[in-house]
């Protein structure tokens, strides 16, 4: 029989303030098994835990039940201590009287009868474990990079940097994402390419760092360690290996389209490279509007190139790896403003976005670096820029900050400036967020020396008159309307999760939240973890984030990631399903409800009669342990350790207890 | 003693027995014939068959707690019960008692057995119509018998009934009721006990069976035979002399309950291992057991004849064709099944 | 067609396609049928097909080794297709003699329930067929011949008053195990009622635990059950066995339209989903 | 034959008379029977809301009963603020039981649920539809360069009012191009004319009402249609004194929509009321749709 | 605390009321049992009378434990898990939810009251409605009142 020890944490008062918790280790004492109860002020801290193998030792106790916070939290922790004590570690359970009882219900009387029923639950589960054993898997020893931005490319080079294996898997034809539009960054006004192209050569001529461009994740299977991934190289048309980048193809080639790099400010070929720094740097053919494809006239491109790269029959290829870590670099979108009325539905060319007017400001960007009116191409003396769009608004269902708008805004107005000094430049805020290092003191400059106005107040209408953009808003600080007539309004348009987020986030059984933004662990302990081991975050597909963030938190990742690929092989939970092969008769509904293909049908030469009969077998590596084939087996021969039938129903047992089971 | 009463009369007894007895009769419960007490003499059912139960279920109950436990406090089951009455039981199933005595009263007593039989009284009702199924007369039995009863109520047709008393008891109810039996009386009676057992054409020649299954142990044609049977637990539970039981802890109670030795796991020991796993063996046994080592061991039958398990197995499995077409020789290699 | 019958089965005994053929027969002295296993030639004349060959045979099929041939009615062919489904038929050891069966009839002469709705009179897997000469007499159909017009009164009933229907019967229950052991789909070697840790179900014949044993009974059954009826045939004691199973049959039907034994590939419906699978009773 | 209650609300029975005139024979003349509300009441508009909510909202219900209790499905209020009146009111109470129950106190009857609130254009729009409307029109507006103003309570609150776009509405523009007019893209079609400070706080009307005028002969208008009394009035009778202190002649007739339909649908000028106007359109008409 | 009566009194003296109802909730661990959690953490005040069992999926729950659960005289159960297609095992709940919507039909055909059998999907990150499900099913299972199926009668041995 077992003997159980039962210690009842108050977790300072949290636990204690509305669960009387001498009493709850007074009743505990009563229940089956249970040698030994008393509670304690911290029982996670170390004079807790030691309190645990003192008491393990004096009662010889051969079960541990620790009633205080949620499994979540410290499940692993008293695991440990409990095997520290000399026992299995899992001849311990956790009774949640905190997020589960004391947090949650006010009357004393009732939340102590509560916590008592938990840990009276606790205690007939505990009494029913097994011994189990954690059993280890090998490690593929290289990393999948979701997304090829700074926070990809950062990652990879981190990976790299500690002798692992990287592959970047990237939707454009090339490296560089977002940063690669802006011309400079804040709040040092470094050149955003200078500082971004090094890194991305870096990652091209690493050998530890595979590129997969113009590539798509397709699939996902498998477990930490073990995750085997489908990739979809989508057709180039151009072979990566002849193309040495020399550009003479897209100089000849006769279509002409809005290039979606300069936000259709700027033209690009049929073949093209996105932006000049590209990595790699090979042309990727536009299948849509390329003139042979479609109507199979010119195929210029391909008498022009000297390397014989151009190849019109190539096809989309799928391959699939093997990775041990997965580091979802993906990035954000821009907030579509066009749903807005006020700023005109989209419909004046000259009202814009920050990506936009980057992009001009781009020496190598469609304008040269010259900030004009796309409407008639004439010089911006006038531009009005305005804030929190998108973000922040609750009846847009955009409840959030989008945390760098203000900074990249005020550095866009520092730059109209050098590059006009005669422009002049508005700013219509509601609250300025500059909370990084020296980022205030950047906007106190772009203010003081710069001159940039800074307008308290919402903008409510925008309308041309006579060519010119007339904005009306307010100034709250002096309390009067303004109207500017501007040459150019510049939107600072909210980050979003990227349209596709949900599907990727079900491919890899991620979390996210209702702004379609990947969900962390834990916002505090444990930022760029997912709740799937094996599966980190960085960047602002987990929500919007500036560059010195994002590299911190690639970073961060690649360090989480490494840190699982540096052991020889990972312990896999032993909470995995077991069949009892007496009593299976061979039906396998086990395997068809099983969502990982780990039961596979086995012939074994029967006990008693001798003959030859086929039974389910589960294989240990690939069962995750959800349990479904528990519920699909109708006379119970398979069982999931940690959730075993017998620890369940001794819970339901122990639930009705007092509720009589007499007639 | 032997009485003669009319119709009323015999109700006018039953009446007093409902107030003194608890009073169990057969009854018709939604197209079933079973033995429920009873309150008012209207229930009570007179032409019938035979009941689907035994009254072997009043002695040995499908269901018995025989004490309960919590937290270590045991409460044993009070055995005590209430007088009681069984009318209108069938000259089989009396005599099948005294076989079951045989079982729970002979060495070691089965008290819960035997307060049941001390608190019950039983007064037969001899079969005018026996059913097709019916063979009591191949077992030393007969539908006029009063073997294990108290009290035997012939049915002389024309409202008239001859009550024998078959023990003090059954003496003390007959006091002082009816009419004297004269010699016509007696002459009408055991012409109708010889038309009904003339009744009974099934005749089964027992006495054979003993040395057949002894010899027959080991022959193939248990294979064949058993390959119909679908192991339920009818034949076992409705026999009057089937008498094996299972005990399990259910929430708090002790309990007995019916068990047979057709279901597979009836011989499964802890380690798993089970002696009679197949159906063979399982089949086999019921017959060993009524028809061999009952008989070895206590120099009768396991069987009064009453037909319930032909009349109720699934598959028409008739146990006497079974043991007929047994083989006489054991080396006689097994005939077409 | 018992000539045919009879010819057929003498066929597969004698170029030994099959070892054993499990039949009908009319057990010699009294006037029943009941199941038979032919093994010779000359045997097969004790085969016999009438109106009371309400047996599903095809419950053998687990426990008879080898080559084996069956005469099966559309009913039994289908939980053979259900078998197939769940890997405990070797479809190539199996040889299927099918019987067009226009109706079978209970011990008082009446037509079965289920026959009165039955679709397949002619059986929808075979590897021979026996068709009847004459074309078969219609039974004349009766109002209550809708498909779950059986459930309807039980289902008009409230809550409280199934409540009482049901315990009424379960109280009945003898836990003889026919109901179990006569199901073609019942193969488990050891079903959950025989389990002790934990207890599921009370193994004596409470009320309680009569109760459980039904209700696993019917859920293990839903979407399997192809109402071949002989549970509610073997019931000693005359539990409605058939209308716990069906109803499982219509829930299933309606909500996810399945039909058990038609298809022996499909994946049987409580191992399968849909991505829009019904939830309007999910908050 | 459509049959809808009619709430003619306290100006269309004074200063918006004309209004009340056009709207009645378009309505004749496009099929719509109106049955003016027995008994209405006032709709509760500004003064009431600025003064007690529960006055406000049991106003515009009794209006809603009375309409209900005529048998009829649709409610039309052809004054801006009574058919926001009505929306809201319907709204709130449906929303808020504890409202309900205290407007059910002071009204004696469980108040109105089931009845539609519609306006004229909505119902022209939405009901006649245009198509119709180009079949009848026997007087084509020769492209008369008409800038249409919705004022700030014809479209908001979108979530209650829903009915056209509230920062860019196309329905009367809609009409105007059916009617053969040019309908000019201008930017303030919802700005506020000053509503009731035009008593009060004239000056502050003057800026207001003064800045559509400007915004509207700057796109080139010739003429501005409204659809609601107060806008007219404000845009009409304060134009001379707007004129005044811009220094600047606007001479825009401000027309309802009703009177445009009717000229349209062959009315004549008097017929339709058009002499009330203080700044005279006839001129403009005379030479645009040779109308008398 | 100081008084000296044994455990075994003591025990019986805080028997629950008989009439609070008592409800047992089979929680996934991945979605549902996190936004219990998260309820915990910002607060949300709910009724007691649901005590949560902790599963790995919502698959794992079989029915039968439902049953049990009512068999022994809970007055409510509930099942949630994660919202389709969230699942962390990707199909689990799309099989939970075929197994109820069955054995609902079940349980209401014997006599089981609707009211006393819920099931809800609750994410990780839904914090207030977990506390809004435990109010509505607490509420619902009290219109049921307590679970008399197997108490009231005496069980009879004849």
């Amino acid at each position: 029989m077992a003997r159980i020890g039962v210690f009842v944490c108050h977790c300072g008062t949290n636990i204690s303030a509305t669960v009387d918790v001498k009493k709850v280790a007074e009743i505990a004492k009563g229940f089956p098994g249970v040698k030994f109860a008393t509670d304690y002020r911290y029982m996670c801290s170390e004079p807790g835990q030691d309190l645990i193998q003192k008491m393990v030792k004096e009662h010889n106790l051969t079960r541990i039940v620790v009633a205080a916070c949620s499994p979540s939290l410290h499940e692993k922790t008293f695991r440990t201590c409990t095997q520290n004590a000399g026992l299995n570690p899992y001849f311990f359970e956790m009774a949640n009287i905190r997020e589960q009882c004391s947090w949650v219900h006010d009357d004393r009387e009732e939340a102590t009868l509560k916590a008592i029923d938990i840990v009276k639950l606790a205690t007939a589960k505990v009494g029913k474990n097994n011994p189990l054993q954690t059993t280890f898997i090998p490690v593929e020893k290289k990393v999948l990079i979701i997304g090829g931005g700074i926070s990809g490319i950062q990652a990879a080079i981190d990976v790299a940097f500690n002798g692992f294996k990287a592959v970047i898997v990237e939707r454009e034809p090339s490296i560089g994402g977002r940063m690669a539009m802006f011309d400079k960054t804040f709040p040092t006004l470094d050149c955003a390419a200078c500082i971004l192209t090094p890194k991305m050569v870096e990652v091209n001529q690493s050998d530890l760092i595979k590129l997969y461009t113009y590539s798509e994740v397709e699939e996902v299977s498998g477990y930490v360690g073990n995750f085997k991934v489908k990739i979809r190289r989508k057709a180039r048309l151009v072979d990566e290996n002849k193309c040495n980048g020399c550009g003479t193809c897209w100089q000849r080639c006769p279509v002409r389209l809005p290039s979606e790099f300069d936000m259709n400010l700027g033209k690009r070929k049929a073949i093209y490279v996105p932006f000049p720094q590209a990595v790699p740097n090979v042309p990727v053919i536009d299948q849509k509007h390329c003139l042979y494809i479609n109507k199979k006239k010119c195929g210029i491109c391909k008498k022009v190139c000297p390397f014989e790269a151009i190849d019109y029959e190539q096809e989309d290829e799928v391959i699939e790896e093997q990775f041990g870590a997965i580091i979802v670099a993906t990035g954000f979108t821009m907030f579509d403003h066009s749903i807005y009325g006020e700023y005109g539905y989209g419909k004046y060319k000259n009202v814009t976005t920050g990506l936009h007017f980057e992009r001009m400001l781009n020496s190598s960007g469609p304008t040269g670096g010259k900030i004009v009116r796309p409407s008639d191409g004439k010089e911006a003396k006038k531009v009005v820029f305005i804030q929190c769009v998108g973000s922040r608004d609750e009846a847009r269902g955009m409840p959030y900050c989008s945390r760098l708008c203000c900074m990249y805004t005020a550095k866009q107005a520092l730059l109209l400036k050098e590059h006009n000094p005669e422009a002049e430049a508005y700013v219509f805020y509601i609250d300025i967020r500059a909370a990084g290092k020296n980022y205030e003191e950047f906007v106190e400059r772009v203010q003081d020396e710069y001159g940039a106005t800074y307008l308290r107040g919402r903008v409510s209408k925008i309308f041309q008159r006579n060519g010119r953009l007339m904005v009306r808003g307010c100034d709250t600080l002096s309390g009067t309307q303004i109207e500017i007539d501007a040459d150019l309004v510049v939107l600072a348009t909210a980050l979003i999760a990227r349209p596709d987020a949900i599907k990727l986030a079900q491919m890899l059984h991620i979390p996210y939240d209702q702004n379609r933004l990947f969900t962390e662990a834990h916002p505090k302990l444990a930022p760029v973890e997912t709740v799937t081991t094996g599966v980190f975050l960085t960047g602002a597909c987990q929500s919007p984030k500036d560059i010195p963030d994002t590299v911190a938190t690639a970073s961060a990742a690649s360090v989480k990631a490494c840190g699982l690929l540096s052991h020889e092989k990972l312990p896999i939970d032993p909470q995995i399903a077991r069949v009892d092969v007496e009593i299976c008769s061979g039906c396998l509904a086990c395997k068809e409800v099983c969502p990982f293909g780990a039961i596979e049908k086995e012939e074994i030469v029967d006990r008693v009669t001798q003959q030859k009969r086929w039974v389910a077998k589960v294989a240990p590596s690939l069962c995750n342990g959800c349990g479904a084939c528990n519920t699909a087996c109708r006379p119970g021969a398979i069982d999931l350790d940690g959730f075993t039938e017998e620890q369940i129903f001794g819970q339901i047992e122990s639930l009705t207890a007092d509720k009589g089971n007499e007639r | 003693m032997k009485r003669l009463l009319k119709k009323e009369e015999l109700n006018r007894l039953l009446l007093g027995l409902m107030k003194e007895y608890d009073v169990i009769a057969p009854i018709d419960e939604e197209g079933l014939i079973l033995f429920r007490p009873v309150t008012k003499v209207e229930q009570v059912l007179w032409d019938y068959p035979n009941s689907l139960k035994p009254v072997k279920e009043f002695f040995l109950p499908p269901r018995e707690v025989l004490f309960q436990f919590k937290r270590g406090k045991v409460q044993p089951a009070n055995l005590s019960l209430k007088k009681r009455v069984i009318w209108g039981v069938r000259p089989c199933d009396a005599r099948s008692l005294l076989l079951l005595d045989k079982v729970f009263l002979d060495s070691t007593q089965d008290v819960y057995y035997r307060e049941k039989r001390k608190s019950t009284l039983l007064v037969g009702l001899s079969c005018n119509h026996p059913e097709k199924s019916c063979f009591c007369t191949s077992f030393a039995s007969g539908p006029h018998h009063k073997e294990g009863m108290d009290l035997l109520i012939a049915d002389l047709e024309e409202g008239i009934f001859l009550l024998e008393s078959n023990s003090p008891e059954g003496e003390q109810l007959l006091k002082g009721r009816g009419k004297e039996v004269n010699k016509i009386d007696e002459k009408i009676r055991t012409k109708i006990k010889e038309k009904t057992e003339r009744k009974i054409e099934r005749k089964l020649k027992p006495s054979q069976f003993l040395e057949r299954l002894t010899n027959g142990f080991d022959s193939s044609y248990w294979e064949k035979a058993s390959r119909q049977c679908i192991s339920c637990g009818i034949c076992r539970y409705l026999c009057p002399t089937c008498h094996c039981f299972d005990i399990a802890d259910e929430e708090g109670e002790r309990v007995r309950f019916w068990d047979g030795c057709s279901f597979r796991n009836f011989t499964k020991m802890t380690s798993g291992e089970n002696p009679r796993f197949g159906k063979r063996e399982r089949f086999k046994q019921w017959y060993y057991h009524k028809f061999g080592y009952f008989k070895e061991n206590h120099g009768v039958f396991l069987c009064v004849g009453c037909g319930r398990c032909l009349r109720n197995c699934p598959v028409k499995i008739d146990f006497s064709e079974v043991l007929q077409q047994l083989p006489a020789q054991a080396q006689t290699p097994a005939r077409e099944g | 067609m018992l000539e045919q019958l009879r010819k057929k089965a003498k066929e597969l005994l004698k170029n030994k396609e099959v070892e054993v053929i499990i039949g009908y027969q009319k057990s010699n002295n009294n006037s029943f049928t009941t199941p038979c296993f032919i093994e010779s030639e000359d045997g097969v004349d004790r085969l016999t097909w009438d109106e009371h060959c309400v047996y599903n045979l095809s419950l053998y099929l687990k426990e008879v080794k080898g080559k084996v041939g069956i005469v099966a009615k559309g009913c039994d062919v289908k939980s053979i297709v259900a078998l197939m489904q769940e890997n405990q038929i070797d479809r190539d050891r199996i040889k299927i003699i099918a019987l067009e069966c226009q109706a079978q009839v209970d011990q008082e002469g009446q037509i079965l329930e289920k026959c009165r709705t039955c679709q397949v009179h002619i059986p929808g897997m075979y590897d021979e067929l026996v068709r009847s000469k004459t074309s078969p007499s219609k039974i004349e159909s009766k109002e209550s011949d809708k498909e779950y017009s059986v459930l309807e009164e039980l289902e008009a009933k409230s809550t409280p008053e199934r409540w009482q229907f049901w315990q009424r019967q379960f109280e009945k229950c003898i836990r003889c195990y026919a109901c179990r052991q006569v199901c073609p789909l019942c193969y488990c070697s050891e079903c959950i009622s025989e389990k002790t840790a934990p207890q599921w179900i009370l193994p004596s014949p409470s009320l309680k635990g009569n109760t459980t044993w039904n209700i696993v009974r019917a859920f293990h059954l839903a979407g399997r059950c192809i109402d071949c009826g002989e549970c509610e045939r073997v019931c000693p004691v005359n539990i409605p066995l058939r209308r716990l199973n069906k109803k499982m049959e219509k829930e299933i039907q309606t909500m996810f339209n399945y039909v058990p034994g038609l298809d022996s590939k499909k994946k049987p419906p409580l191992v399968d989903f849909r991505v829009d699978d019904p939830q309007e009773f999910i908050r | 034959m459509m049959k809808v209650a009619y709430y003619p609300g306290c100006s269309l029975h004074s200063t918006a008379r004309e209004y009340d005139i056009s709207f009645q024979l378009v309505c004749r003349k496009l099929g719509i029977e109106l049955q003016e509300i027995p008994h209405w009441v006032c709709c509760g508009s500004s003064p009431a809301h600025v003064t007690s909510h529960l006055l406000s909202i049991a106003l515009p219900c009794k209006n809603l009963i009375l309409a209900e209790e005529m048998g009829l499905d649709t409610v039309v209020a052809p004054c801006a603020a009574c058919f926001n009146r009505l929306k809201i009111a319907k709204q709130e109470v449906a929303e808020d039981s504890k409202l309900k129950k205290e407007v059910q106190e002071v009204l004696g009857k469980p108040s109105a649920g089931k009845i539609e609130v519609k306006h004229p254009l909505q119902v022209i729009i939405e009901d006649v539809g245009l198509k119709k409307v180009e079949e009848m029109t026997r007087r084509k507006l020769q492209g008369l360069r008409v800038a249409s103003y919705y004022g700030c309570l014809l479209v908001r609150p979108p979530s209650v009012i829903n009915f056209d776009d509230p920062e860019d509405p196309q329905s009367m523009d809609n009409l105007v191009s059916a009617l053969g007019g040019e309908a000019l893209p201008w930017a303030f079609k919802t700005e506020c004319c000053g509503a009731s400070f035009s008593l009060s706080e004239t000056d502050i009307v003057f800026e207001l009402s003064g800045e559509i005028l400007n915004e509207a002969l700057e796109a080139g208008a010739e003429c501005i249609l409204v659809a609601c009394p107060l806008c007219q009035s404000n845009l009409d009778l304060r134009q001379k004194g707007i004129e005044k202190r811009r220094g600047k002649k606007f001479n825009l007739p401000i027309l309802y929509f009703t009177e445009l339909l009717g000229l349209a649908l062959g009315m004549s000028m008097r017929q339709l009321g058009l002499s009330r106007h203080i700044v005279n359109p006839s001129k403009l008409l005379e030479r645009k749709l040779a109308v008398t | 605390m100081n008084d000296n009566r044994s455990v075994k009194e003591k025990n019986l003296e805080l028997k629950p009321s008989p009439e609070k109802v008592k409800i047992a909730a089979f929680l996934c661990k991945w979605c549902s049992y996190a936004g219990a959690d998260l309820a915990g953490g910002s607060r949300k005040k709910y009724p007691p009378n649901v005590i949560v069992i902790r599963t790995s999926c919502s698959a794992r729950t079989n029915p039968l434990f439902v049953w049990k659960s009512l068999e022994k005289g809970l007055d409510g159960v509930l099942v949630s898990g994660c919202h389709p297609g969230e699942c962390h095992y990707s199909e689990g709940n799309y099989h939970t939810r075929r197994n109820f919507a069955v054995f609902r039909k079940l349980l209401e055909y014997i006599g089981i009251e609707p009211e006393r059998f819920h099931m809800s999907w609750v994410s990780a990150a839904e914090g207030d409605k977990w506390a809004q499900v435990v109010k509505e099913v607490v509420k619902t299972v009290e219109s049921a009142g307590p679970n008399t199926y197997f108490s009231k009668k005496k069980e009879d041995n004849a």
